[in-house]
């Protein structure tokens, strides 16, 4: 990462913030509705990983908290917003959601809300890329609590078997919903974890985003280079509640002061700053052009855009007119 | 008799029989410290400690599978899974385990578990988490499945659940929680098999089971007041086994069956309830049953579509007028 | 036109497929080196190899949500679950993914796999291994159901599935692999919807699938022969979406059904079938449908229980004629 | 163990493989149907450890592979023969069949067909033993193929966080059906994948029941003293095919020979004839003793019991006359 890079990667760290904390608002307002799980805190998380792989090129999937992810991924973020809205012109068509967003276009292959779900799903299609000789990478980031679902074990060892290129980001906050990860969890670290499937591993401060990115180099070259899968597990914090039904009030005020004083954007902010890359005043005027080009590109969009239409209510349930359905053939 | 809202009945079902047996526990995710997504177990951590009311990982199989082995030895776990939709994951220890131990150990050995688990298409939650499947856990014989469609049923049949040494499942539904409802102060045990009269009438039967007895109270009222159809509603809290002779009964007195289900048609509750009438009181009918079922495709997000996707009282209506060539 | 058994019509439609396409692969327990369990697989991992014949650890979730992932990119897998039983475990991919990943997506992605198990009572293997799931399977939006009687259609069906866009569940037998029958030489695919008049008749429609197909034909000879009863019977092979014009097609000219499944009858074929014969053509009928299903308990071993828990054609025949009054 | 329980424990085993030989005969002439497994091989794995456990005390559940099991448990031979002739008097009245040896009275939990069922099931009754303050542990036995079902590692994980009573007893032999375990398994050593769990665990070899029991002691006296649950490998061998249907065709004719080499009877047998507690003759009055009391006990038992009743066919599905069922009181 260079100099531009990281100035870059702070504007689209920023962008993503803003984002997520427009989306609350919208979700106030009723714009929004259904479960909304935000990514403010993680941020470094994904521009970090991401910016290690090759975005658009790389296959990624992720659980519902999934907008940043399609966006770091080239999703053109009004389409993710009118999504969110329910729009027609939502990058699912508004039949997704917000724990749904899609983008294939560019290789983002999608949000489940089944905690667990897209381990396996990660898994196949490293299988498919293997197959068809692509040097793209399957990457899936999920959560901490998801690795105590069985997927989790039975596909980590499917990976080690068949040598798939898959790298799995356990995006460690510490939580699933209110339960602390102690609570039910054996091991706390959870690269050790992988242990069992002979798989490399590693831990890295997931707040720091040139420290994400270090890891995330190695991992990627691992698994790009044919060596098989890895596992990076990347420590960081939600600083919202779980979803917007979340009242957050388990986790003590302590802890959450602690991490937002180690705030991904700041952290970054702080020292482009020190280093003399940018000014207190570019990085407000960042800002500020970031918050217009949500309020009047983004939102506007998403605000105006059609609904779909109730007569259209099953199509996307079968591929259109496919042949073999009726005995025939393509 | 207070009013309470269904959320309450629930917990206060869970208290009662925690207080009286040690060995009632309750377990599943968020439940505990948080006091449970939809506040069923609230306070009930504090109360009796993590030993009893236990958070688990998020292992859907696995937990259902420890509590059914718990009940194995006596203990009667309560458990809850979040949205039914991650019921899927629960399945084979539900039925390979929990449904079939008594019947393959000769009676030796029994599983009096009770699973709870919200379905139901809610408020845009999406296809992954709107599934709606009554249908899947009444087919497979050994399991007992009710779904209670008014707090004091909820309470009542949690109690009976809990106490029945059978597996038994309570199908709620997420945007019933908050519904207030008369429920008697003192102790009840609701009956697991059977089914209720909600409203008595003599043109037609209405069957519907948790959120659809409510659509069909709606159409009811609006078919007497502006169509002059008094129809009765029958109220099929108990899925599996179904009432067979309740609704032989009705059928006979009314001749005609609108049976409304919030899932899918195909193999559901209105096809099941179809087929009983036809062999119980075929020739009764004065007119062909019929359903009114949610359209046949995953449950989109967008507010309108997900609303044209499921049935509403306008469509009860709808359909008993056509059924009186209205 | 050669007579093959069950199984090498099926390894043929993968074979066949795997040789025109580089992306057709199969996968499941068992299929590689040892061949499958029912031979389905034959010889196939001899001959492509280890990456696309793939014996996958015991792990039903995993692989098959494996196989939905591989489908995400182009690759067109043939999962095979060993037993329908096992598919418990694996409900959670197939629903929550499979069947609803192009709907969610806005039809972006889909998941072409093919999901193949056999269900069934076979001889004395117990509760947890007499499952019969095809119910469960029709019931949830977004998947396609179809279920062979017969080599030929299991080669055809087998094939069109695979090249189908959609996710196709087929529902095999294990009492059926070795059942002889004509496949043509030539290549052909099966239609994935509608359903297939086996036998013409004029008195009465006898409705099976699968297994039940062979056992209507039966019951079909006997009523001809020695009770002067033309039985219609048609085989629903494709089980979601029922071909509901088929049905009322059939009704309407014999005016009498009869639905004969394996399975217990809550919320099953049988009731489904019924139901659109009210829907479509109730006043056509002249006696109540009636449904030869299971006893509705878990399937004991002794093998004089089993039997008796199973429906036979003998159940078929005395169904007729107690509805011809005979 | 002294030498009586040598002794002891050497017929126990030669009853076991002569009870299972047995059975393969009856299935043979059709007495037996559905689907059977054999132990023969494995029987120092559950002779040892239940050597070490106090049978009939312990609560013990397995997969479908369950007659010795339940045997060393102290279910009665007769009933279980009975059981697999389908018959009345069968542990589990006929209705469970090969897979479903049931005999609570012996704290025998029962032979489950789905792998991997068992392990949740296992943690289940540890739960109850620890609320109700029994000194009972819960022990699991299963194989290696299981373990890479999802239920293992939900399992060994929930047993640590609650800190359960319950051994898992994992009997390796090497193969899953026809396929072998570094064909399935991304680590060979099943101990190994423990370490994701912070359970203790160990590996011992199967064949030698001194070792067997000698692991096995260590594992139970860790269990039932309050410290959590434990895992113990055994390496072990089936000698015949995976069921009746198994052709066994996959394994080599080598590996066979080198294990049929390390009978676990055979090498008891030798120990204690060198030792000069017992004569080959003594072995062979064993043998016979073992054969005739099979033949004119066991089976005859199970040839003239009584089949159950069709007309009970739905006995045992529901609890009889269950007070709840019908709004009642107990
Ligand atoms: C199979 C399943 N079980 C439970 C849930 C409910 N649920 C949604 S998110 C969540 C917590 C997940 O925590 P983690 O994996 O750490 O991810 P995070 O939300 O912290 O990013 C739970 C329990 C679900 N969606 N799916
Ligand atoms: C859930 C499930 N999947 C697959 C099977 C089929 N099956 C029965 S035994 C077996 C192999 C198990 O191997 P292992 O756990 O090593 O035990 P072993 O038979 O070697 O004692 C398989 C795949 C099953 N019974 N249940
Ligand atoms: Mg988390
Ligand atoms: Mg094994």
């Amino acid at each position: 990462m260079d100099t531009a890079d990281k100035k870059r990667l702070l504007r689209e760290m920023l962008f993503a913030r803003r984002f997520e904390e427009r989306c609350y608002e919208a979700y106030v307002e009723r714009k929004i509705g259904g479960f909304l799980h935000l990514y403010p805190g993680q941020e470094a998380c994904c521009f970090g990983v991401m910016e290690a792989a090759r975005p658009g090129h790389d296959y990624v999937i992720t659980g519902y908290r999934d907008h940043v992810h399609a966006i770091k991924c080239g999703t053109d973020p009004k389409a993710v917003m009118a999504e969110l809205f329910g729009k027609e012109t939502g990058c699912s068509k508004g039949r997704g959601g917000s724990m749904h967003i899609f983008d294939v276009e560019h290789h983002f292959m999608g949000g489940y809300a089944l905690v667990g779900g897209p381990f396996p799903l990660a898994a196949g299609m490293a299988k498919a890329i293997k197959m068809k000789g692509g040097d793209e990478i399957s990457i899936c980031f999920l959560g901490d609590a998801a690795n105590n679902q069985g997927t989790f074990h039975e596909s980590l060892n499917m990976a080690k078997v068949w040598n798939l290129p898959v790298l799995y980001v356990c995006e460690n906050n510490l939580y699933g919903i209110g339960t602390r990860i102690d609570r039910s969890t054996a091991v706390i670290d959870q690269y050790k974890r992988v242990a069992g499937y002979d798989i490399p591993a590693a831990q890295a401060d997931g707040q720091d985003i040139e420290k994400v990115y270090d890891a995330a180099k190695i991992a990627v070259d691992h698994v790009r280079s044919g060596k098989g899968p890895y596992f990076l597990e990347l420590m960081t914090y939600r600083y919202r509640g779980h979803s917007m039904s979340d009242s957050n009030a388990y986790r003590a005020k302590d802890e959450e002061r602690m991490w937002s004083g180690r705030d991904p954007i700041i952290l970054l902010r702080d020292k482009l700053i020190e280093a003399g890359v940018i000014t207190k005043d570019d990085y407000k005027a960042m800002d500020t052009e970031v918050l217009e080009q949500i309020e009047n590109d983004v939102i506007a969009f998403a605000e105006d855009s059609p609904e779909p239409k109730v007569s259209e209510l099953d199509k996307y349930m079968f591929a259109d007119n496919d042949p073999y359905v009726r005995g025939g053939q393509r | 008799m207070a009013e309470i809202m269904f959320w309450e009945a629930i917990r206060r079902a869970h208290d009662e029989e925690m207080t009286r047996d040690p060995l009632v526990i309750c377990m599943g995710e968020d439940i505990g410290v948080a006091g449970g997504t939809y506040k069923a177990t609230q306070g009930l951590y504090d109360k009796y400690g993590a030993e009893r009311v236990i958070d688990t990982p998020i292992s859907e199989n696995g937990y259902t599978g420890l509590g059914i082995g718990a009940a194995f030895l006596g203990v009667r776990p309560v458990i809850e899974i979040m949205s039914v939709n991650f019921a899927w994951l629960a399945m084979d220890q539900i039925f390979n385990s929990a449904a079939k131990v008594r019947y393959m150990s000769g009676g030796q050995l029994t599983a009096p578990v009770v699973v709870r688990s919200p379905g139901g298409t809610a408020h845009q939650l999406g296809a992954q988490h709107s599934a709606r499947m009554e249908k899947v856990f009444m087919g497979v014989a050994g399991l007992r499945v009710v779904t209670p469609s008014n707090p004091r049923q909820a309470y009542g049949l949690l109690k009976s659940a809990i106490r029945c040494d059978d597996p038994v499942f309570i199908n709620e539904h997420e945007l019933m929680y908050n519904m207030k409802g008369e429920v008697p102060d003192e102790e009840f045990f609701h009956p697991l098999e059977g089914s209720e009269v909600s409203r008595e009438g003599r043109d037609v039967t209405l069957f519907g089971y948790n959120i659809s007895v409510h659509w069909a109270l709606q159409a009811a009222e609006v078919l007497a007041k502006q169509h002059g159809i008094d129809a009765e509603v029958i109220d099929l809290y108990c899925l599996a086994p179904l009432d067979r002779e309740g609704i032989r009964k009705s059928v006979s007195k009314t001749h005609r069956a609108v049976i409304i289900e919030e899932a899918e048609a195909p193999v559901g509750v209105g096809s099941e309830v179809m087929a009983i009438i036809n062999e119980e009181c075929f020739f009764e009918l004065d007119a062909p049953p019929v359903r009114v079922s949610a359209e046949n495709v995953p449950i989109p997000y967008n507010h309108g579509m997900e609303k044209a996707a499921i049935p509403n009282p306008q469509d009860v209506v709808k359909a008993v007028l056509k059924m009186f060539g209205k």
